[in-house]
Formats: C-alpha cells, structure tokens, sequence
C-alpha cells in the first residue's frame, strides 16, 4: 500500500521530470507552433497546418487551447501531459486523432473567430449539434487529417 | 458545448409576428429575406442535368418502356421530371393523372394551406374531399409553413401521415436532434405513400419498417394493390419518390451523419452572415457549395456521381427489359388453352414483385446516387425476379412456344 | 513527386550491399530489419475475418455450390483461402491443383528465385519446364525481389507479363509515378492470367481492357476456354483473383488516388522510425492503421465494409443459384430427343459469360469491398445471363418439362 503510493509517487514525479525535459518546458507556454512540431510524430499536423486554409490566420494554440487565461493552461498542461506519457511509455496510437475534449476546444474557436459568420446558424432554437469541422474537413489540416505522404502528393487525386 | 442562446448581435430582428401555420411565404419572407429570397427562385429553375434537373420533360418520353410497365395506369397518361418546389401547385392542378374522381389527398404535399386545412378540418376530412373541392380552399405551393414552426423558426413534422408512420415505428420526432429534422423534414414528403381505404387516408408504408422487403410485404400482407396489370393480370404496386426511404438505407452519406440538407440546401453568404439556401434543387448545379464543403476535390465527387448514376442506369435498362419480357410471356401463357392457374399466379406475384423493386429506384430521384449499393443490390433482385416470371409463364403454358416470338425480338 | 523514388526516411543506411535481384530476404533484412520483420510475419498470421483473413480454410466447404460450378476442372479439388506472402510456395507445392504435367508457370507468382530465373533462362524457357522439375531451381517464397530494385529500392515491374500487358496497352511502368508504383507493383501478381499455347507462356487478357466485358471479349475472339463443363457442355472460363482489375474499374478509392499500399501496408511506427509495414493482410485487422490515417472514424468506415460485404455476399448468392439452374437446365435438354443445337449453343455461350462475370468477383478477394457499384453491377448481369441460358436451354428442348423438377426444388 504505502509502497504502491511511493512508487506511484516517484513515477509521477519521474514523468513530470521527463516531461519537463524532452518537451523544453517553458517553449510551451507560448504559442509558436514548431514547439508542437518538436515531435515527429506531430510531424503531419504541422505539415497539413503549414500547407493548409488557416496557416496565416491561426496558429496550433488558437485552435486547440480555450482562450480565458486559466482553462488555457489546464489544457495545455492535460495534453501536455497525454503527450509526454503516450511519448514515453510509448502507447502511441496508430493514427493520431483528436479526442472528443480537443474537438470541443477547436469548436469553440472555430465559433470565437467565426461568430458573426455562422451566428444565424448558431441562433437556431434548437441546439447545434454538430462539429464545424465535420464539414469543413479540409480547413485545418487538409482533407485527410493526418493523412500521411505520398497520398496527398498523389497524381490521381488531382 | 455550443450555446442556443440568441447571440447578443441578431442578424435579422423579426419585423413582424408570424401566425402559427402561416400559408404566405412573403410573410414570413418580411423576417427572413434571404430564405424567402432563395425559395422564389425554385420557380423559375429550369436548368437539366444528365438524369436529373429542374426541366419539366416527359419521363415517358425519356424511358418509352414505362408505357408498358405502367400499362393501364395513371402514371402512362402523364408523367414529368420533378422541378422547383415553388411550381407544386401548378404541376399537381395540370397534371393529367387528375380526374373528377381524384381525391383532395392528392394536396397533401403541394400547399402551405395544409397545415392550417389539417388543423381545421382533420386530415381525414382533408383525404375525403374531392381534389376538384378542395382546391377552393387551397392557393398556395409550398413554402415555409410545410417546414417550419413560426414561433421558433424551427424544422417540425407538419404532415399527419408522417408523424403518424414514425409513432407506428415508436418513434416520436420531437426528441430528434436537429442534424435528424435535416433529414425528417424532408420525410413530411418524399416518401413512398398510400391512399388507405375508401376515405383515401394517407398513409406510409413502413408499419414493418423503410426497406423495400419490408414495404413488399406489408402490401402484400394487407392484400393491397394500385391497379391490376391489363397484359399480366398482376395485382401491382405503384413507388413514389422513396428519396428517405433509399437515403436512410445504411447509405454511406446517411451513416456518416449527412442530411439532406447538407447537400441541398448548402449554407451561403450574403455579406458575412451564413444561411442555408433555399433554392433547392439538383446538387450538380451548385456542387461547389453542396459538396465543396466537405469534399475539397469536386471535380472527383461530381465525376463519381456520373459513374455511379451510368452503372445504375445501366443496371435499371436491364430490369426493364426482363419486366416487359416477363409481361409478354404471361399474357401469353394466360391466352393457352388449359394453361396452370397455380403456375401461372406465382408468375404474376413474380412480375409484382420485380416491378415493385425496380420502381423502388426508377421512382426514387438520384438514379441511385442516394445509396448507390443499395440501388443495385435492388436492381439486381428486380431483373432476376422479371426472369423467374418469364419461366413460370412458360411452365404453366406448358410450352415455351408462347415466347420464341418475343425473346427473339 | 512525380519520381518514382522511395521515401527519404528509410531509417537505416545500408550496413551490406544488395546483389541484383537477391532471392533471399534475409540478406535485404540486414540494411532493413522493420521491413523484413514485419515480412516474417506473414508466415504464421492465422486470424480470419467474416469473409477473409489468413486462416487457410477449404473455399469448397464455404460455399459447397463451387463444387457444381467448377465441375471438373481443378479447382473442385482444392481451393483454400489464401494467407501470408510467406506461404506461397509451401501452398502452391501442397495444393491438390498441381500433377505431374503441371507448367512451371505454376511458380510465376510464389517466389522471389523468379527474377534471377527468368533473367538466367527467360520466361518461354521458365514456363516450358515442368512445375516438378523447375522446383528443384526454387527455394525461396515471395521476397523483397518482387517488389524491389536493389540498387534503388524503387518498386519494379518484376513479372515480364505485367510488363509485356502494360505495353500491349501502350503503357510504361518506368513512367509512372510512385503513387501508381504502390499499386502496380501488386499487379505482378494479383491479377487474372492465363498460359498461351503449347509453352504455358504466362499472359494477362487486357489487350482490349481490363473490364470483364474487355476480358471477356479478349478471350471469345481467341476462342479460349480453360475447360468444358461436363454438365453443361459449355466452354468454360475460370477467372483469378482479378484484385487489380476491379479496384482499378474506376473504383471510389482508386480515382481518389488511393493506392493498394495505403490500406495494405500502411505506415507504422517504430519509436520515431517510420516505414510501411510490409505485414500484409486483410486492413480489418488493423483498421486504425489502415484506414484511420484517412478516415477520423474507424468505426464508420469498417461498419460500411460490412455493409457492403453482406450486401455483395447476398446478391452472388443468388447467382449462384441462377447458374447452377442453367447448368441443370441444359444438360437436362441436351439428353431431349431432336434438341435444337443452334438453341442449345447459344445457352452455353450465355453459361459461360454468366460464370466468368460471377467468377470475376467470386475469385477476387475483398468481398467486393476494392468496388462495391462495379462489383454489383456485374452481378446482376451475371444472374440476368444465368437465368437467360436457363430459358434458351427450354427453347432448345421445345419443353419446360426439362426443368420442372429442378425448378421446384
Ligand atoms: C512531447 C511530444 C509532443 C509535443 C511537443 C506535442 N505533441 Fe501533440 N501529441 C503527441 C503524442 C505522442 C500524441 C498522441 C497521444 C494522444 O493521442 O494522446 C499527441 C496527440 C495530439 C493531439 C490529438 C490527441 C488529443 O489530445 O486530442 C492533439 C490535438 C495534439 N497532440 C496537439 C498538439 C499541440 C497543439 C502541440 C503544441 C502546443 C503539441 N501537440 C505538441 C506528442 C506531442
Ligand atoms: C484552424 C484551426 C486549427 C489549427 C490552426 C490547428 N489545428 Fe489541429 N486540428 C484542428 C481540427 C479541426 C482537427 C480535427 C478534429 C477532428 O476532425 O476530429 C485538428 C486535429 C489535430 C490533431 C489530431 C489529428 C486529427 O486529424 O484528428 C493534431 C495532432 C493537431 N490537430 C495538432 C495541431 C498542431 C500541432 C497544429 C499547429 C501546427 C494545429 N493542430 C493547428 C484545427 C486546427
Ligand atoms: C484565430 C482565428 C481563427 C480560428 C481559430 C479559426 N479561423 Fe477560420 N478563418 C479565420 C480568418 C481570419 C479567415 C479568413 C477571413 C474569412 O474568410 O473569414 C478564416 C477563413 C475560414 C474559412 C474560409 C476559407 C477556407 O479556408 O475555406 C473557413 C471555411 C473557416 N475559416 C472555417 C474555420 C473552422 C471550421 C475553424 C475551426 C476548426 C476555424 N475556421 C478556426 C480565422 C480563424
Ligand atoms: C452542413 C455543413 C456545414 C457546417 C456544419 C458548417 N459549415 Fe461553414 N460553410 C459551409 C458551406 C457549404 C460554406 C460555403 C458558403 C459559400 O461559400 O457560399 C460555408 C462557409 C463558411 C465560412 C465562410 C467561408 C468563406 O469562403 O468565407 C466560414 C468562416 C465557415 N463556414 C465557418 C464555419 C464554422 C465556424 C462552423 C461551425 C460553427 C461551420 N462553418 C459549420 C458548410 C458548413
Ligand atoms: C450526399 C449528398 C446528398 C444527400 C445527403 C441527399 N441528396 Fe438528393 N441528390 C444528390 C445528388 C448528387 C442528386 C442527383 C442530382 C442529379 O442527378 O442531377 C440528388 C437528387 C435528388 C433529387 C432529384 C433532383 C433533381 O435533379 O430532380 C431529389 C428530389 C432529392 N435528391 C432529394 C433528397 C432527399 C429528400 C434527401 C434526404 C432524404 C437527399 N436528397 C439527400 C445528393 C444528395
Ligand atoms: C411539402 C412537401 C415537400 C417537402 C416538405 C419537401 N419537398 Fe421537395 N418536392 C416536393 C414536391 C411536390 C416537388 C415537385 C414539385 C414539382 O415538380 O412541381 C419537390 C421537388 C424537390 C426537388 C427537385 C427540384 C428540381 O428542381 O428538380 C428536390 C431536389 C427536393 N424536392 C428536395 C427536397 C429536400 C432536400 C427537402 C427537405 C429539406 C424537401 N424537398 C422537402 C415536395 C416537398
Ligand atoms: C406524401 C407526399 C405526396 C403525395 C401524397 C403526393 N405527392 Fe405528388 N409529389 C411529391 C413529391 C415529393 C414530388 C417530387 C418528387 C418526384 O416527383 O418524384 C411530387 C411530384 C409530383 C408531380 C410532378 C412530377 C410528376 O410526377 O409529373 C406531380 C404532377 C404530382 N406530384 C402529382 C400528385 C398527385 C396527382 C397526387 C395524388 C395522386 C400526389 N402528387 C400525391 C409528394 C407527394
Ligand atoms: C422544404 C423545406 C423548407 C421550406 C419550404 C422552408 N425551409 Fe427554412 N429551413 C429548412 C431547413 C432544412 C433549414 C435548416 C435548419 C437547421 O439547420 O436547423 C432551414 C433553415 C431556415 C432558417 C434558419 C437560418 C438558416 O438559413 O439556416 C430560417 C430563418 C428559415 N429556414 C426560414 C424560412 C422561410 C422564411 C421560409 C419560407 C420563405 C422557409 N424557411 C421555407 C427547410 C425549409
Ligand atoms: C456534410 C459532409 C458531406 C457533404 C455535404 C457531402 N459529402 Fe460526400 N461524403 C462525406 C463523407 C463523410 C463520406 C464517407 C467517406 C469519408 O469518410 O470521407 C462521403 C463519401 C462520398 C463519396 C464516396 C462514396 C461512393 O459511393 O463513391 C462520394 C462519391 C461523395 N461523397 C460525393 C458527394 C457529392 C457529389 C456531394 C454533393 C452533392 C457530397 N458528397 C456531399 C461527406 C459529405
Ligand atoms: C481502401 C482500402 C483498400 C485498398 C486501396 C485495397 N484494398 Fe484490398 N482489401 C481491403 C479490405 C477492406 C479488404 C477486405 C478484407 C476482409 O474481408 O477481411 C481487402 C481484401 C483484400 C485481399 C484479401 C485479404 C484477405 O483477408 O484474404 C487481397 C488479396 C487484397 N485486398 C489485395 C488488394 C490489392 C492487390 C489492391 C490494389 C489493387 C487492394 N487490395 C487495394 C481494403 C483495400
Ligand atoms: C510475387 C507475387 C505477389 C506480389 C508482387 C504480391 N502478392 Fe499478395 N499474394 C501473393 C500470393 C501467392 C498470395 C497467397 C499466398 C498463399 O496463400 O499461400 C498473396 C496473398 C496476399 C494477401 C492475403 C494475405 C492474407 O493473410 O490473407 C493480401 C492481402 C495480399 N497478397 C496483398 C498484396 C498487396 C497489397 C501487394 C502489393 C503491395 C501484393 N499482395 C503483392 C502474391 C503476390
Ligand atoms: C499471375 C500470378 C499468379 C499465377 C501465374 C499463379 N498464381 Fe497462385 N496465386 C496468386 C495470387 C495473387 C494468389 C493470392 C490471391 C488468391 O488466392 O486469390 C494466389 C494464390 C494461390 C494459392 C493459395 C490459395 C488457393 O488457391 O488455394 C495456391 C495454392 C496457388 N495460388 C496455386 C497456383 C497454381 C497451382 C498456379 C498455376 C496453375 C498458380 N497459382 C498460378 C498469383 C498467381
Ligand atoms: C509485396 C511487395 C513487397 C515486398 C515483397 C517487399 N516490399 Fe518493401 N515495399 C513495398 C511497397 C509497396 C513499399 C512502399 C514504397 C513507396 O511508398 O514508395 C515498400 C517500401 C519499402 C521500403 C521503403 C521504406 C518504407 O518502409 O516505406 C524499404 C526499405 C523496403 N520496402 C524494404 C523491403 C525489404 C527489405 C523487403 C524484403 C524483406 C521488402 N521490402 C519486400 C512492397 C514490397
Ligand atoms: C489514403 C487515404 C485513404 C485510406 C488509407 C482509406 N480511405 Fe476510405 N476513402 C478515402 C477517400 C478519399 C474516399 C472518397 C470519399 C471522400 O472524398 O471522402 C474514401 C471513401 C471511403 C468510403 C465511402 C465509400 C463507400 O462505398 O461507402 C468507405 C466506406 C471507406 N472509404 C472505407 C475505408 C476503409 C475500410 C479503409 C481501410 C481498409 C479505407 N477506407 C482506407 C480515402 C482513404
Ligand atoms: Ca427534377
Ligand atoms: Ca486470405
């Protein structure tokens, strides 16, 4: 019992550690996407953003962290956290995808700098119930997502 | 996650209060420019597309073989593309499958006035008028009382039969979300229907559930039938426009969330402001908008849709073929002396059967396009059935005499 | 992109050099170990799905009808779902298929000794020796030289008859991109072939196409047959695994620039190390990595695989029964008294292009998955052909009563 909760403990501290080392810390507290992109296995998103609708308009953080202050950093700090573990105990997923709290976060900003655009749609009286992005499947990071070369430099699909 | 609330800058503040089931669309189009705008330009829309389009030409025209499907039935008199919503009215008024004898049923998808004539009158009143009465009562096409609820803009079920088709499903509309009422409200109309008994009450066939295996036998179970086939003498069942019934058939759009709104009645800009247009019509007109959004590479869905709507006609040109065949042969064996009765009933059912199938996707709007596997797996159901007909025709004749003429055509 | 190079990424530099054409993998292993790992593990995959999988069970004892339609011929001895790469030589040498006469051409798609042996001996030579002898030359199951240049590592053409089709199209592979290499790279072998002349000489039908109608119309005006089905008399085509033919017909992915390598060896993570995998099986049974680098959800997508599996499986089941009635029928009027021959011809030629379009579908290997509309559209023609040659075969007896009894069965 009291063993489980040291090793707990150390293991914690031991990933806070890594954590803080293979991620560079402090470069996550700002907002400039190549720190995202110090992982190659966000190596996709960073290729499909920088090629994609929005690389002029938004950066990685005005997408994917809410933008009252405090939730701002509570996020970072869970995916942070989802990134770092999923890095270091290596259970990385096959294909990268957003879980439904990132798709919540994006749709919120999707909203926050598309209000006056989509507020007829928003004003319904029934809910809303759909991602902006279930459409707009191509606006973030090209049709496929994380879609992978040479697919996307393909000739057929041209 | 998203708010409902009315965001603090409105687009439009409502300039006049709308009455529940309002029939005049230029009313509600003093709230709602843009909607009522776009839904005047279904009058005018007359532009054709390879199998489809808003130009008014005569479907018999296009597929003579109808003329003997069809044979002894309204739908051989008269019978024409569909267009623009806002033409509803003129359409069913000089449409010659009317008579004296038709019943006001036959408004039941064509007018605003209906929801505000059900109200007062009762939709069984409504069905028991004669079409050539009611129509005093009725003098507007469709428009925005057919779809939404004044009070709160939102998309209802205005249709008696429809409401009364989902309950018999155990399904009750107003819990559906608003990507479902996308789809449903759609289902106010094109849907496959019947006129039961003699108060010619509408109703939709889908007590055993939408597919067409299910929608065959509960005709078949009830005995029902539109009109007797003059040359096969089979008991036959007359499609209409089953679009919802094919659409929501595990379709790859449908399982992936899309509602026919999505593609017919894409969201446009004016200024900033998005709306979805109300021009709705065929999507290849507007492909850009209808499928742009969620498909970047148009060139390739509008190219796939061509594929897939020349596999499907081709498919159906083979069901007609084997259908008048089977036709040809019965009527044959029918006229043989000392022909098998038994033998030659199962023949009818086998003509019913087929005809029904392949009228499943002939009546259905999007060559197949809705839910193209469905389609064929369908089609290819349809021609075996006409050619299991055509055999049973020649064992009760008891000799394949009856059609070396005609296979040999 | 246009360059048909392997990806930069390779992860490892070469530690040995890699003689041309190298039959054995092992060697290649040593400058690629993620790539030849994931090749061993083709060997003992056993894992079966709905339709497919890797688990070597008798197709015979899954669906008992072939034993009637390949009546016989060879494959109603053995047939056996395939498996791995790994296995190919272990199940060409095991299957029942092969005897004592049996050509080397046998060999043409299970080896990776293939290359060297035909640049040593050329094809003619390759294919004239016979499968017992040849063996002795052949050690090595499918390998790294199937696919690869050494030198490169770009994908090649390596089958001389893949080679020889593509320029009998006018077609050069050296031309084509990499993006089309990871799709005909698999086309040296998964394919339909048949042996030319006296020299077994191995040869793909796509002179006038690679549609069925093409490949059809290749093999009647050569007036090829690979065997006359003794209860039907007809002059028999047996069709294999055609996997490219269909999925290249225009199919959803196809023109989407999907390649057989996207969902058949996707990419796969090794710490940072990227490559593709080259454990190649059914992508259902690793969907997330097969599909979900296109596709945000898996569960839809492999949901629609099912769909479309059930549907497909449906609809060739009732071919089947449609062909094996048109076999029961003619054989039944070929013993009647005075038959009409002419009649009766015909009905074999109908037996005969209904089985290969069934067969064309039957033998490849998704379950119709690489091209749902294709694949259902050559059904239902296949059943409409089937039930044709049923009704010609009781024009030619001049009597139904030839298929009375098989009829009501
Ligand atoms: C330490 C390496 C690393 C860095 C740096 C990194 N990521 Fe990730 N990211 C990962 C890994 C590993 C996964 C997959 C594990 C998972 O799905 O939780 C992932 C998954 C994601 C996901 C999908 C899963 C989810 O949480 O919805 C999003 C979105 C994401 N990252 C965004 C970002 C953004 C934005 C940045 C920069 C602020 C960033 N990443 C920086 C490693 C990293
Ligand atoms: C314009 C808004 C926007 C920007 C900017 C943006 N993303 Fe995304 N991101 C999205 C959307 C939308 C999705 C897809 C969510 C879905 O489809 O489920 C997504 C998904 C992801 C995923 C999961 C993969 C997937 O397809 O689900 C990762 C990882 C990710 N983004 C990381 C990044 C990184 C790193 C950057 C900056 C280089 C970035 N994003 C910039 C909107 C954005
Ligand atoms: C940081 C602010 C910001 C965020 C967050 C953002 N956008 Fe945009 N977006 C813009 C700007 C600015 C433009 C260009 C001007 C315009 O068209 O409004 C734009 C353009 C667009 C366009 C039209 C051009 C195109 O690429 O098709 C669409 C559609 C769009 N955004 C959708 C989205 C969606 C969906 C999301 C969320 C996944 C999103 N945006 C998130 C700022 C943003
Ligand atoms: C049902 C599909 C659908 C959904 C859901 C949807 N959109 Fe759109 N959106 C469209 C279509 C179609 C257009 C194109 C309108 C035009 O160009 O006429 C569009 C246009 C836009 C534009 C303007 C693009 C331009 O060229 O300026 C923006 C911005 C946008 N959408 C943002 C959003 C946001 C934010 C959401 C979520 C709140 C959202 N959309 C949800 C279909 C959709
Ligand atoms: C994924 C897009 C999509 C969805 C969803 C969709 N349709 Fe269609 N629809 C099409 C296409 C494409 C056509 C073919 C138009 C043509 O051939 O010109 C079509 C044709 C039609 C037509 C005939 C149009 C004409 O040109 O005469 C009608 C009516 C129709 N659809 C109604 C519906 C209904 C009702 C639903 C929902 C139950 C629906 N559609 C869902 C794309 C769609
Ligand atoms: C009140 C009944 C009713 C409702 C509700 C309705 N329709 Fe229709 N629709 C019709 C009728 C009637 C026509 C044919 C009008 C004519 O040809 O005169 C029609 C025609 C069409 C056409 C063909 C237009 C053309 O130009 O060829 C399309 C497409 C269509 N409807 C789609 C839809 C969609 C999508 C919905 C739901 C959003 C819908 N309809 C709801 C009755 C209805
Ligand atoms: C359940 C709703 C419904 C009922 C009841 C209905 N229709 Fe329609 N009607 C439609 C829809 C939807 C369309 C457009 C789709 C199509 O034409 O397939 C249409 C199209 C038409 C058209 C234009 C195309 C054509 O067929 O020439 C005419 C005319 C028409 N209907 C007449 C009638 C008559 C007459 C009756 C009564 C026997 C009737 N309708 C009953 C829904 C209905
Ligand atoms: C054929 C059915 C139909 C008819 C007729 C119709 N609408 Fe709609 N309307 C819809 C659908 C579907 C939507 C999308 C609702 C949603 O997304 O929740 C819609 C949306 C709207 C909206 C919400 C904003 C938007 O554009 O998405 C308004 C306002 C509206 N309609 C007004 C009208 C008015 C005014 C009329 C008559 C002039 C009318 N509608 C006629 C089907 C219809
Ligand atoms: C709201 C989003 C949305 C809209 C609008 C939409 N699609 Fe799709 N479409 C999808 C999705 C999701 C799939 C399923 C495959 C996938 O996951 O990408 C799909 C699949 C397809 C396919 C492949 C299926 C097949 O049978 O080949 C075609 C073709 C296609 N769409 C054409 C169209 C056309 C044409 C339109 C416009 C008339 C359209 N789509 C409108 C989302 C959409
Ligand atoms: C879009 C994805 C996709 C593409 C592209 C694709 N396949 Fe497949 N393939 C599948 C699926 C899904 C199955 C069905 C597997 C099952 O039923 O278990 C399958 C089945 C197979 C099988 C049988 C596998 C087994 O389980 O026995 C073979 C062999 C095959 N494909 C070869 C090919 C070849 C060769 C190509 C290119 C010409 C190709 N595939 C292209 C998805 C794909
Ligand atoms: C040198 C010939 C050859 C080449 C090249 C080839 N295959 Fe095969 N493939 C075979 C043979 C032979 C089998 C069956 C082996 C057995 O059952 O013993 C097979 C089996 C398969 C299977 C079934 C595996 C299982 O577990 O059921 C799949 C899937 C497959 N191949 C896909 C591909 C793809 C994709 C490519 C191209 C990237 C390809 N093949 C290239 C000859 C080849
Ligand atoms: C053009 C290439 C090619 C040629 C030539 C070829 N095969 Fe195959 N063979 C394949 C492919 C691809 C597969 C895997 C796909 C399948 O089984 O449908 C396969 C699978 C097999 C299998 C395992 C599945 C089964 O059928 O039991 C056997 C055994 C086999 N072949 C034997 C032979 C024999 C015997 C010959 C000569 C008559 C031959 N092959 C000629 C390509 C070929
Ligand atoms: C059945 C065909 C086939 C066989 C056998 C095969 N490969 Fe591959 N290989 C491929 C395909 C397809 C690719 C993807 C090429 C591309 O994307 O350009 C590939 C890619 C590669 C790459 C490039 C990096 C990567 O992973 O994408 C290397 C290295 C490689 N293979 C090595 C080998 C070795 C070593 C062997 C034998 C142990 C082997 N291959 C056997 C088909 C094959
Ligand atoms: C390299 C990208 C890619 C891969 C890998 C891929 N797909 Fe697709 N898929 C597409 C595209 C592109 C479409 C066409 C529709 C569209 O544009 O969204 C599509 C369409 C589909 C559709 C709709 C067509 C239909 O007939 O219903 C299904 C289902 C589907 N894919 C299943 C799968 C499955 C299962 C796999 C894995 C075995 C897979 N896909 C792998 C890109 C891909
Ligand atoms: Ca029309
Ligand atoms: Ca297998």
């Amino acid at each position: 019992m009291k063993i489980a909760l040291v090793i707990g403990i150390i293991a914690v501290l031991a990933v806070v550690g890594v954590g803080l080392y293979v991620t560079d810390f402090t470069a996550y507290l700002g907002n400039n996407p190549s720190t995202c992109n110090n992982c190659h296995v966000m190596d996709a998103v960073y290729e499909s953003w920088y090629h994609g609708g929005h690389k002029q308009w938004a950066n990685c953080n005005d997408c994917h962290t809410p933008h009252d202050l405090i939730p701002k950093y509570i996020v970072k700090a869970q995916s942070g956290y989802h990134h770092v573990t999923a890095f270091v105990f290596g259970d990385i997923p096959d294909a990268i995808r957003a879980k439904e709290s990132s798709r919540e976060v994006v749709q919120e900003n999707c909203i926050r700098c598309h209000e006056e655009t989509v507020s007829t749609m928003l004003e319904s009286s029934m809910e809303f119930d759909r991602y902006c992005f279930d459409c707009h499947r191509s606006v973030a990071h090209g049709e496929r997502g994380i879609s992978l070369l040479p697919y996307q430099h393909s000739e057929e699909s041209k | 996650f998203v708010s409902n609330q009315p965001s603090a800058d409105r687009g439009i503040a409502p300039v006049v209060e709308i009455a529940d089931m309002e029939p005049d669309s230029s009313l509600w189009g003093l709230n709602f420019p843009n909607q009522y705008s776009t839904l005047k330009l279904t009058e005018t829309n007359n532009t054709r597309t390879t199998y489809g389009g808003s130009e008014k030409f005569s479907r018999l025209e296009q597929s003579p073989s109808m003329l003997e499907l069809f044979a002894g039935y309204s739908f051989s008199i008269e019978y024409n593309e569909d267009r623009g919503h806002l033409n509803s009215l003129t359409d069913v008024r000089e449409i010659k499958r009317v008579n004296d004898t038709t019943p006001g049923t036959c408004y039941s998808c064509k007018s605003s006035d209906n929801p505000g004539l059900w109200d007062e009158m009762g939709m069984a009143q409504f069905d028991k008028t004669l079409f050539k009465d009611l129509g005093q009562k009725i003098s507007e096409p469709i428009g925005c009382a057919n779809c939404h609820e004044a009070e709160t803009m939102r998309l209802i079920v205005t249709n008696p039969a429809l409401d009364e088709a989902l309950k018999a499903q155990g399904k009750d509309w107003r819990t559906f979300t608003r990507q479902e009422m996308r789809t449903v409200v759609c289902a106010n109309c094109h849907v496959e229907y019947y006129f039961a008994g003699e108060g010619k009450y509408l109703t939709f066939p889908w007590e055993d559930g939408t597919r067409i295996e299910d929608i065959s036998k509960y005709y078949a179970e009830m005995g029902f039938m539109d009109w007797e086939h003059p040359r096969s003498g089979a008991p036959m069942i007359k499609m209409q426009h089953p679009d919802y019934e094919l659409f929501t058939a595990d379709s790859t759009h449908y399982k992936a969330g899309v509602a026919c709104a999505d593609c017919h009645m894409p969201y446009t800009r004016d200024g900033s402001a998005k709306f979805s247009t109300h021009n709705v019509h065929s999507p290849l007109l507007n492909a850009e908008a209808a499928c742009g959004a969620c498909h970047t590479d148009v060139g390739y869905v509008t190219t796939r849709v061509a594929t897939i709507q020349n596999q499907v006609r081709e498919t159906m040109d083979a069901s007609e073929v084997a259908i008048v065949a089977a036709i040809e042969a019965i009527e044959a064996a029918a006229k043989t002396p000392n022909v098998d009765e038994a033998l030659l009933a199962e023949a009818r059912d086998l003509h019913r059967e087929s005809q029904l199938r392949w009228d499943f996707i002939s009546a259905e709007n999007s060559m197949g396009f809705h839910n193209p596997e469905e389609t064929l797996r369908i089609l290819a159901a349809s021609t075996d059935l006409a050619r299991q007909a055509q055999l049973k025709a020649v064992l009760a004749a008891g000799t394949p005499s009856i059609i070396e003429a005609a296979y040999n055509q």
